[in-house]
């Protein structure tokens, strides 16, 4: 019944969308996180092409791939998970006051 | 501690294992490519009464709006909260810092913007024909809106009380449109105005004006929350 | 008026929510400063959906009605569905939101409770199986809101782990909501209990489990109920007031519609009422244990919730009529108690506190004993050991609440000074100064004793709403007549 | 078969890994990633319920609609849902740039000794004075550990 192609190209896009998942979870470096959920996003979206829903596909291409990433990149810039410059960062820890700050991101 | 958290950690899997067994086993039991399509096959034999060539924008915005008007609602609640939560002394803008690059994207947003306008409101004026409308689009012009704050230039584009009118007026609009076919004696969201021939632009009743409703109210939304992550710094007196 | 009208109701909300914020900028009032007018106009607007209910409402406990949007028919569409339940529900609702409605707010904060007081009456309406999920996430989303911008350090983290805990409970019902689909390819809560009672599209309990812990998330459902004393410690009284009286109700009414309607097998009420047992013992044990007032309150109000669960899992008409009228005890009690941690306690709000207390506890002439009593007498009709064991948790937990709320009143008497939780400046800063939280808590108290002196009437008319709404054939063909027109 | 194994497969993991990683992530942004991961299943899922083999879009083609197409239903839901998502999300970062602002940890842990703390502080209450309260309290160790 099936179509081999499509069995194929789903099961490798499975197997990205789980990997991404995982290293979402898994890998150290917050960026590096949010760029496996923007995978994820992207696998997902192809996935719903071959399901033949074309509207889903294009929302989770724009608002998962596109939108939430940008929200999640400007996420880590603010919450000082990552770069921005090194000024800002100081920028930003200064405005948290006297507590320390115990995350400062995966680079110390 | 550390080890009280290993041993914990169990917990947690094996609820995870139980859960997806659990799920696996009730989705296997349906057979897989064959839906029922109770209502979907209703939509199906109706042959296009509301006159849009995508049935899922017919559903989206005409069998199930009130889930649209709740979706609407909900993201106007959360860029609300946002704004709420995020308010205090305006400070600088995360923007990209190295030079170069800044110069880069600000090109590239005085190119990008309003070809990326253009597109977001194609995409928004043919939701009743092709797959998209009025969120996608939205959220393509939000972006655009958003990539001069990016590209370091500052709000200079989205001038809060605008947005925040556009916004509101794009909202009422959605509802008014509902309202309407109420005074005109039918139920509160009914689609009305001529059909007109699948597939012309100019079809489908009000719901191409819905769609750009929902299209300026995304768009214009995001546009705000987009640029509320990315400026205001809270106010560091803390209440309290 | 026609009957059409009524989802303004749900709209005329959204629409002055909408339309606020550029209002306030036309008025030149900031966003974030207290405003009058449009305090008064949010008010306007509840009362104006106070008057489209009573207008429509009148007679619905004699006929039902049901308004399907968009003039589709109803398992294509979408219905609302407005029965005797649903009355005193979006009643409730737009009761509470009157007389609990901060007045010195920002603009924003109108804008969110509008926004809740739109999603509140969708939950109390809605016929529609993902209608309901949508007004349920948009009730969350604005309740996050509301939570984060309370005073003090603590509420930005409460109400992300709030999110979380909820988002995971969207993600099950989500998944349950598909399944249901799957099974049946239909969302219409009439169209999925006609299949469900015909057989032909029987639907796994697996679905129902996933859908209550999803929805319980908001009806303080055991395990997934630990936002609960964190929330209500942080937000001001009203607020919580608000959550305590009014929201959880509606979950878990929506929870027991659900119930009824789509799962006729007796084995989805097991998990109902164990997960009240459960949430009746923890609840319980846990306000006896805590020192302070407003996390006291918290914890009572898990349990009592438990004991609403406990109710609804039993047969029809027992089960109903005791779970309902527990419901709507609690959604007087609980709301005055927390009012009453406004300021440093008068003698006369030690009063009142005592009058709900022995009210929440269940004493012979106050209404908390009949609604009990109606529980108990269920439970021991019905049978089977594990209502047994549900009816001594129930009695010993009646003692634990009892011990609690004493302790209360004795350290007033012993001490002469504030009990903590009354004391915190944070949520008396927000609030008016010349106690209106005391006066709603007064006209509660007077309700109070005045349903207790109308005793029988009321339990009469709540007997008849607990029949209709436990009547699946009045729903199935109340729609199918709205249907033809 | 097959396919739909690895599909409901894909749906599901997704699903259960994104809730594992939002029960057991020790990082607060981890957990929001956990709670974009489990919605990305979910949403898999009724879109699977609503697949027809050889189904078309349901979208007008060539003067029709196609005779055999997969549901249009679900899609809308899941349109729907993706948007809830992304609006929750939103507020989900604006909670944790507040809270971080505030108590300078992202860490669960800390920032739950922290909150127990605060709200006891802004609850009015004083260990010491409470001695008549029963010693069982763990709100109590919560104080001495701050």
């Amino acid at each position: 019944m099936a179509d081999p192609l499509m069995l194929w190209i789903s099961a490798l896009l499975v197997v990205v969308m789980w990997a991404a998942a995982l290293s979402a979870l898994l890998l150290k470096s917050h960026l590096a996180a949010v760029v496996s959920t923007s995978l994820l996003s992207l696998g997902l979206s192809l996935l719903f092409v071959l399901l033949r829903a074309p509207d889903v596909a294009l929302t989770e291409g724009v608002v998962g791939a596109g939108l939430s990433s940008l929200i999640l990149a400007l996420a880590l810039i603010r919450l000082g998970l990552v770069g921005g410059s090194p000024r800002e960062r100081e920028v930003l820890s200064e405005t948290v006051g006297d507590k320390p700050v115990t995350e400062r991101g995966s680079q110390q | 501690m550390s080890r009280e958290h290993r041993s914990m950690a169990w917990t947690p899997l094996l609820f995870s294992g139980g859960l997806a067994f659990m799920l696996f086993s009730l989705f296997m039991a349906v057979p897989f490519g064959e839906p029922l399509m109770r209502v979907g096959g209703m939509i199906q034999q109706t042959d296009g009464e509301l006159g849009a060539a995508n049935l899922v924008t017919a559903v989206v915005l005409g069998y199930r709006a009130l889930d649209t008007l709740g979706e609407l609602a909900i993201l106007f609640a959360a860029s609300t909260s946002v704004g709420l939560i995020l308010t205090g002394v305006k400070q600088r803008t995360v923007s990209v810092e190295c030079e170069e690059l800044g110069e880069l994207f600000e090109q590239a947003s005085t190119l990008l913007l309003p070809l990326l306008i253009m597109v977001g409101f194609y995409i928004i004026t043919h939701g009743h024909l092709t797959p998209g409308g009025g969120f996608q689009g939205g959220v393509i012009i939000a972006v655009a809106l958003f990539l001069p704050t990016l590209a370091g230039r500052g709000a200079a584009l989205l001038n809060h009380r605008l947005i925040q009118q556009v916004e509101g007026g794009a909202g009422a609009l959605f509802i008014l449109l509902g309202v309407a076919a109420l005074l005109q004696g039918e139920s509160f969201l009914q689609p009305w105005l001529p059909v007109g021939e699948i597939g012309a632009l100019f079809s489908a009743g009000t719901l191409p004006l819905l769609y750009l409703a929902v299209g300026i109210k995304v768009g214009a939304e995001l546009a705000a929350l987009l640029t509320h992550l990315s400026t205001n710094v809270p106010s560091p007196e803390v209440p309290r | 008026m026609s009957t059409e009208w009524l989802p303004l109701v749900v709209a005329l909300p959204l629409l002055v929510a909408f339309l606020l914020q550029p209002l306030a900028h036309w008025l030149g009032v900031r966003a974030e400063r207290p405003s009058p007018v449009l305090y008064g106009l949010s008010l306007m607007t509840i009362a104006a959906t106070l008057w489209i209910t009573l207008q429509l409402g009148s007679d619905v406990i004699a006929q039902p009605l049901s308004v399907t949007m968009g003039g589709f028919n109803t398992p294509v569409g979408i219905n609302l569905y407005l029965d005797g339940l649903a009355y005193l529900l979006l009643l409730a609702t737009q009761l509470a939101l009157l007389l609990l409605w901060p007045a010195g707010a920002a603009v924003r904060t109108h804008v969110l409770l509008l926004v809740l007081a739109a999603s509140s009456m969708g939950l109390a309406l809605s016929g529609d199986l993902f209608n309901l999920y949508v007004f349920y996430e948009l009730l969350a989303v604005a309740t996050f809101g509301l939570i984060a911008a309370s005073p003090g350090r603590a509420a930005p983290l409460v109400s992300f782990r709030y999110l979380l805990l909820s988002g995971m409970g969207s993600v099950l019902a989500l998944s349950g909501i598909a399944l249901i689909y799957s099974h049946s390819g239909s969302l219409n809560l009439a169209d999925l209990s006609m299949l469900a009672a015909s057989g032909e599209g029987s639907l796994p309990i697996a679905a129902f489990l996933l859908i209550l812990v999803g929805f319980g998330v908001k009806a303080e459902l055991f395990a997934v109920n630990s936002w609960v004393p964190e929330v209500y410690s942080v937000t001001s009284s009203r607020f919580a007031a608000l959550l305590a009286g009014v929201v959880s109700k509606l979950a878990v009414v929506m929870i027991v519609r659900i119930l009824l309607l789509l799962f006729p097998q007796p084995e989805a009420t097991d998990p109902l009422l164990l997960l009240g047992i459960l949430g009746l013992v923890s609840g319980e044990l846990a306000a006896w244990r805590s020192n302070d007032f407003r996390r006291m309150l918290a914890y009572s109000s898990i349990g009592q919730l438990g004991m609403i669960f406990i109710a609804f899992s039993l047969s029809l008409e027992l089960g109903l009529f005791a779970g309902l009228a527990l419901s709507f005890h609690h959604m007087v009690v609980k709301p005055g108690l927390f009012l009453l941690l406004q300021q440093p306690l008068s003698r006369w709000r030690v009063v009142l506190l005592i009058l709900f207390a022995l009210s929440l506890v269940g004493v012979p002439p106050l209404p908390g004993f009949w609604a009990k009593l109606a529980l108990l007498t269920g439970l021991v009709e019905v049978g089977g050991w594990l209502n047994g064991v549900a009816a001594v948790t129930f009695l010993v937990a009646t003692v634990v609440e009892a011990g609690y709320l004493f302790r209360i009143v004795q350290r007033y008497y012993q001490e002469e000074r504030p009990i903590a939780g009354s004391t915190s400046s944070t949520v008396a800063a927000v609030e008016s100064p010349w106690g209106w939280e005391g006066g709603v808590a007064l006209m509660l108290g007077g309700v109070l004793l005045a349903v207790t002196l109308t005793i029988n009437p009321v339990t009469e008319q709540l007997q008849q709403i607990a029949l209709q709404s436990g009547d699946r054939e009045r729903l199935i063909s109340t729609i199918t007549v709205s249907e033809v027109e | 078969m097959t396919l739909a194994i690895i599909l409901y497969t894909g749906a599901i993991g997704l699903l259960v890994i994104g809730l594992a990683g939002v029960v057991m992530s020790s990082h607060l942004f981890r957990m929001l990633l956990g709670l974009v991961i489990a919605e990305a299943g979910a949403n898999l899922l009724l879109i699977l319920a609503g697949y027809r083999w050889g189904g078309a879009a349901p979208i007008w083609q060539a003067g029709q609609f196609p005779t055999t197409m997969v549901d249009p239903v679900p899609q809308a839901m899941v349109l729907t849902a993706i948007v809830i998502g992304v609006g929750v999300q939103a507020l989900a970062i604006a909670l944790l740039i507040r809270h971080r602002h505030y108590s300078g940890t992202l860490q669960r842990t800390g920032g739950l000794n922290q909150l127990q703390a605060d709200l006891d502080r802004e609850a009015g209450v004083r260990h010491t004075r409470s001695s008549d309260a029963p010693t069982l309290n763990p709100l109590t160790e919560v104080e001495h550990v701050h």
